[in-house]
């Protein structure tokens, strides 16, 4: 019994009128019970928080040692480590797909066109970094643009209102196209897989050294639905379960529509998350976000993964990657 | 009485309107105040002085009857007549002198003709060397006698004044009735004073009127035929009083409110 | 993005995502009578205590009232550190826009009883508590009163602002915000017309209680 | 008086006499009042360096200054302070002079309370939080939507307390002047206005408080600078040091516009000869 | 005098903190009241008719001097004395009941208890069909007597009376005048009363204390040796009128305040 704890806390981004829903693999495991299977007749309690706040409110309970494990962005999760909090990097997860929509009257067709444009974005978040990554490949330096910082919310209601000329967020931002308000000039899973949302499931490293077996049936059963989602078989069921944050299902359908649900959920702590990471930690560097930049050897811990993949041939569907860094 | 009348009240009646009902203040009131005469009313709470004064000064308007001040209907307020409450309400922000201006502000006058009338009616008041206190700086006695200058300094040929000194003690009370019979020899002005103390209308008054209440009404007048001045402790001072006191015991005065 | 009166009337009771709304009422109502209760209750009891302590009052009412000049939403932040996306950010929240206001009118009020009633305790030589009871409480009930009108619209925006600014769970505050993210405007006109009526009814029915509690005047 | 009486006297437990009161320490008042401040801050301090609470959750005060200083040195803090304080006067000026000229006509008619009351009461129940996703779709979100909001957050208390202050005014200084004869307009500046004086500065201080939190409340939902911006960029870089940067500035600036208006308020009625 | 003194100051002396001077309202003041007797205090504003009453309550500390009721020194408020201003002081959210009721709770007696005395109290001051009337629905003079109900209830052999009738008018004042007399007669109690009103304190006193000011002190003791019930017109009252009047007028007693 003293091997595991009576409830596991984990956490993931969430969205919804009522209770908010998670829209990202945690939903999925939650919802299929791949973790909780995992405990089957141990007694442990799953208790799943999907948070609106986002990257800062998870950063708040893990101070508040109110979580255990928590997947979100590499931008938060490094302003997290790096104000403090002990933690964990246990996989990787791709997920968020990144858009940008521009005013259908501002003659803006590519990112190229936004050169001495006002463009939208929430700072600070792994949105930020995306943009700044995808628009830097497109030849537009962090000077070509005016910057403003506007959540979500406030992102619609300026494009709408003409405020700014053009908006980087996630898929919250397709109705616009919907009602005319203005057009994805971007799409990260078509264009630029590169500059998609990139994060970390984490665990609080109290958690990992106090219940190492609890630790690797978790990772377990993440590495169990990330394999259950890579097939393309289970798309439809997927949308369904994550619609009940409050999206219809056509809306997550088209978003999802160029990802490839293999390599979004790929958990891999390889090559390829070394290179995000770095590029993530070179930016909250840059843009001062942390006074000092956490250190990455340290911060992941892969075994419990390499342990969960070498079960039942996982090791062949997601093959290492070296992640050429650029 | 040899002069024409400078105020006259002629059948005025005035009724409030109280929880659907009307309260009747003042039924049929006729009264006359001649030039130089000074006029106290008495009688019991709420009988009416109050209002009756009130309608003399325009601050209210009778449901019926005339109120002439020197031959002219009263149409608004402070219309020939300067008033003195019973609280001094001196302006708090204003010094002794500036609340004694600001009563000559209507007249059109010159700042320093203004200045010049006021100093002496401050004066007058023996409150030189206070003109430019405010009124909390000043005792209740010296507020009131700066109402009283306020008053005066307008010139009007009619003071009114309700319960100008109920505030003060005793001592002071009579020591400013002296000081107003001063003024008044000196001024030469009609006074329509209200009090509920029946030795200050016997000491000051040329007549006292006694109102009764339910409705408000004129009861007696009593004329005062003694010379001034006046000793409380003479025989006829005495007389009056309990002449003045029985008219008003007999009727039961005190309502819950 | 112009929607229809008749749009609107229909989303609390047509819209899945509107119905939302009445849970969303029930849950931000019980949050505020949690909140409200907790901090109006320590409000009066530190006004009290402030008010009839000298020393205390001395020492400690400078730094209330310091506290209070913070503009409540400057809080959100460091409530949220401390405890997190939790129900007890929320109600400790709530319950600090209904303290300040109370404390300082529950100080004001007790402070503001005439020196000529505390006389008249004294010589009555009336117990400590029933001058409490008897002459300080009854006597601040007028100040009280305006304080309660004040901590409550106060506690009530506090509501609905934590939930809004804090998220997670249901109440007012997560639909009008869960409406703006979504680009529901509908829904959102529907989440602010919710939070006005509230209010209003709120300030309404507080008056009345205290003309109901304020006989003696 | 005998000696033996004194005895009793003394020994009967009556209190000293004020000699002895005078010559015992007796704390003033300024030193209480500041000594519990600075065991809060002894406190803080010590839980801190103790290591009770974690750092992130509340840094020491001495990481506080210094982060203070650091935000002081960039111009940061004085960049956002200036774009925050610009809304504020804006707002106020705005806002307090309607809500004064609002208040004078709800008090002055009672036609005017009638017809425009009801309305007035309705938008003054919707807090600015309500305000912000209405008025953002209508102006966008530039400098216009906090002008307005803070407008609003202020014309509300200003244009109540005028109007009460209006019918505060007692009855018996309205009627001397009408026995004085005194003209309309000097009837109202030279006795409504100044009768109003204490309330209209009690409404303004309290306008003042209700921008604050209005314009903390729409920085922090709805701004891109400004000092409620810095906290919630402090929230979310997870650095509370800057958090409570920006409550002190708040608090501090909320404190010191408070005493500015008290001081004011405090001149104009010494000069109107009252003792204050 | 017969009895024991029920009361005794012995050079009681009082001053206040005034701009870093002391302001000496009373100095080396001498008194005692015996059993049963009526002892009126009178003088100027300012005096310290006040602070002399106020220290029998409890409510000043003197300085200097000793203060005993019934032998006991006075260490606390409203010790073995009960107390009526001038002002009635009821508090106005409890009822008249509720006012009288709650000066009996420090005695610990049942709630019948209660309720039978207070009951009993208001009758003896004519109240009883307005005991469940709250205070602002009573005419001053019926508060004022109900605040005499009240200090009458607890039956402490000493009642302090600071100018109980200084706000009514005289008719109503000479009206509680004589009520006062009935239940004093009936009651049996000590009174130490301030007025201003040098008829009041000759129609009820036994010995009247005139004090003046600058500081604070006992000018002259007088003794009324009129029998009861006095006649305000009669020659002896007059002329004790006239003594009290000049021993009064003497000092000036305005002073800015
Ligand atoms: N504006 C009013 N509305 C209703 N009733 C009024 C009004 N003014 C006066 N009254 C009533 O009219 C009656 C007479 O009042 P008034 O003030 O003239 O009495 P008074 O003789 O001056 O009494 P007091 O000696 O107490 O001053 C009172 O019963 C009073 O309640
Ligand atoms: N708490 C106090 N602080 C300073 N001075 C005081 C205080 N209480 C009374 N005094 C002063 O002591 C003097 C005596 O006051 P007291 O109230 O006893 O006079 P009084 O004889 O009752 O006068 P009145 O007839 O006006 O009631 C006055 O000059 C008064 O200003
Ligand atoms: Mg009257
Ligand atoms: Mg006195």
């Amino acid at each position: 019994a003293e091997d595991y704890p009576r409830t596991i806390r984990l956490g993931d981004v969430g969205f919804g009128f009522g209770t908010p829903y998670g829209v990202s693999l945690q939903a999925v495991a939650d919802a299929k019970g791949f973790i909780a299977e995992e405990f089957a007749g141990t007694g442990v309690q799953l208790e799943w928080t999907y948070f609106t706040g986002t990257g800062p409110a998870i950063n708040e309970a893990f101070a508040n040692k109110q979580l255990d494990f928590a997947s979100y962005g590499a931008v938060p999760n490094i302003v997290g480590k790096a104000a403090g909090l002990d933690t964990v990097i246990l996989a990787s997860t791709q997920g968020t797909n990144i858009f940008a929509v521009a005013r259908p009257d501002a003659g803006i067709r590519t990112l190229a066109d936004l050169k001495g444009k006002k463009v939208a974005l929430q700072k600070a978040t792994i949105i930020h970094w995306a943009a700044l990554e995808a628009l830097k490949k497109a030849g537009v330096e962090p000077g070509d643009f005016t910057l403003v910082d506007l959540k979500n919310a406030d992102q619609l209601a300026a494009i709408t209102a003409g405020s700014v000329d053009a908006v980087f967020g996630a898929d919250f931002l397709l109705p616009l196209e919907e009602k005319g308000v203005a057009k994805v000039i971007f799409s990260s899973a078509r264009d630029d897989a590169d500059a998609s949302g990139f994060g970390g499931f984490l665990v609080s490293r109290d958690f990992r050294d106090a219940y190492p077996e609890a630790t690797q049936k978790v990772v377990d059963g993440y590495v169990h639905a990330a394999e259950w989602i890579a097939d393309p078989a289970n798309r439809d069921e997927v949308f369904q379960i994550w619609s009940r944050a409050g999206t219809p299902v056509p809306l997550i359908a088209r978003s999802n529509a160029d990802t490839d649900f293999k390599q979004a959920f790929n958990p891999r702590l390889d090559g390829e998350f070394q290179k995000r990471y770095r590029s993530a930690l070179d930016f909250s560097v840059a843009q001062k976000l942390v006074r000092r930049a956490p250190d990455l050897t340290e911060w992941a811990d892969p075994s419990f993964l390499d342990n969960a993949l070498k079960q039942k041939g996982r090791d062949a569907l997601w093959p290492e990657r070296r992640g050429n860094a650029s | 009485m040899s002069h024409p009348p400078i105020l006259s009240l002629r059948s005025v009646s005035k009724s409030f309107a109280v929880d659907d009902t009307r309260f009747h203040a003042l039924t049929d009131v006729d009264l006359e105040i001649a030039e130089n005469e000074i006029v106290a009313l008495i009688g019991p709470s709420g009988c009416g002085k109050s209002t009756l004064l009130r309608s003399v000064a325009g601050l209210e308007q009778p449901d019926d009857g005339s109120i002439r001040i020197a031959g002219q209907p009263v149409t608004r307020a402070g219309q020939e007549s300067a008033v003195v409450f019973q609280d001094h309400r001196l302006l708090p922000w204003l010094s002794l002198r500036g609340n004694v201006e600001l009563a000559l502000e209507p007249l059109g006058l010159s700042a320093t003709e203004r200045r010049r009338r006021a100093a002496a009616c401050i004066d007058l008041v023996g409150l030189t060397q206070f003109a430019d206190s405010f009124p909390r700086q000043l005792s209740g006695g010296m507020a009131q006698r700066a109402a009283i200058a306020r008053a005066l300094v307008v010139e009007t040929r009619l003071v009114l004044m309700d319960e100008p000194f109920g505030a003060l003690d005793s001592i002071l009370r009579s020591r400013m009735q002296e000081e107003l019979l001063k003024i008044w020899q000196r001024h030469r002005v009609s006074i329509l004073i209200v009090t509920h103390d029946i030795e200050e209308a016997l000491y000051l008054a040329d007549r006292v009127v006694v109102m009764r209440a339910q409705p408000g009404h004129i009861h007696e007048i009593v004329p005062i035929d003694l010379p001034r001045p006046r000793r409380r402790d003479s025989a006829a001072f005495s007389e009056l009083r309990g002449r003045l006191l029985r008219g008003l015991a007999t009727q039961d005065h005190e309502v819950a409110a | 993005m112009a929607v229809s009166p008749a749009q609107v009337l229909a989303v609390p009771f047509a819209d899945p995502d509107g119905r939302e709304l009445w849970a969303g009422i029930g849950a931000s109502l019980l949050r505020l009578v949690a909140g409200a209760t907790i901090g109006g209750l320590a409000g009066m009891a530190t006004g009290l205590a402030l008010a009839l302590i000298r020393p205390l009052g001395t020492a400690f009412s400078p730094t209330i009232n310091a506290l209070r000049q913070i503009a409540l939403f400057a809080w959100i932040p460091l409530l949220t550190s401390w405890f997190g996306n939790t129900e007890t950010a929320k109600i400790t929240f709530i319950a600090l826009a209904t303290f300040f206001p109370l404390v300082f009118a529950t100080e004001q009020g007790v402070r503001e009883v005439p020196a000529s009633l505390r006389e008249v305790a004294r010589v009555l030589n009336l117990s400590r508590r029933r001058q409490i009871s008897a002459l300080y409480l009854p006597g601040a009930l007028p100040a009280i009163a305006v304080g309660v009108q004040i901590a409550l619209i106060s506690s009530w925006i506090g509501t609905v602002g934590a939930e809004y600014a804090i998220g997670n769970g249901r109440g007012l505050g997560g639909y009008i915000a869960n409406a703006r993210d979504q680009f529901r405007m509908d829904i959102a006109i529907v989440g602010v017309a919710a939070l006005a009526l509230i209010g209003v009814f709120l300030q309404a029915a507080s008056a009345r209680l205290i003309r109901h509690l304020d006989k003696g005047n | 008086m005998s000696v033996v009486e004194t005895l009793g006297g003394a020994a009967s437990g009556l209190p000293a006499s004020p000699l002895v009161r005078r010559m015992g320490w007796r704390p003033s008042r300024a030193v209480l009042a500041t000594a519990a401040p600075l065991a809060l801050l002894g406190l803080w301090q010590a839980v801190s360096t103790l290591g009770l609470v974690a750092p992130q959750i509340l840094p020491a005060p001495s990481r506080v200054a210094q982060t203070f200083l650091e935000l002081a040195a960039d111009g940061e803090l004085l960049a956002a302070a200036r774009i925050s304080a610009w809304r504020l006067s804006v707002g106020l000026a705005l806002g307090a002079t309607l809500g004064f000229a609002f208040g004078i006509l709800l008090g002055a008619s009672r036609r005017a309370e009638e017809w425009l009351g009801p309305s007035f009461r309705a938008i003054a129940a919707v807090p600015a939080l309500g305000w912000i996703p209405l008025l953002i779709l209508l102006v966008g979100i530039d400098e216009m939507l906090k002008i307005i909001i803070l407008t609003k957050a202020c014309f509300v208390p200003m244009a109540i307390a005028t109007r009460d202050a209006w019918r505060a005014v007692p009855r018996g200084y309205a009627e001397l002047g009408r026995t004085l004869g005194l003209s309309r307009r000097a009837q109202f500046t030279r006795i409504t206005l100044p009768s109003m004086t204490p309330m209209v500065f009690s409404g303004l201080r309290l306008a003042s408080g209700q921008a604050f939190v209005s314009l903390v409340t729409c920085e922090m939902l709805a701004a891109t600078e400004g000092i409620g911006y810095l906290m919630v960029w402090g929230r979310t870089l997870f650095q509370m040091d800057m958090v409570i940067v920006g409550m002190i500035v708040v608090g501090a600036s909320g404190i010191a516009l408070d005493q500015l208006l008290r001081l004011t308020e405090r001149r104009i009625r010494a000069r109107m000869g009252e003792h204050v």
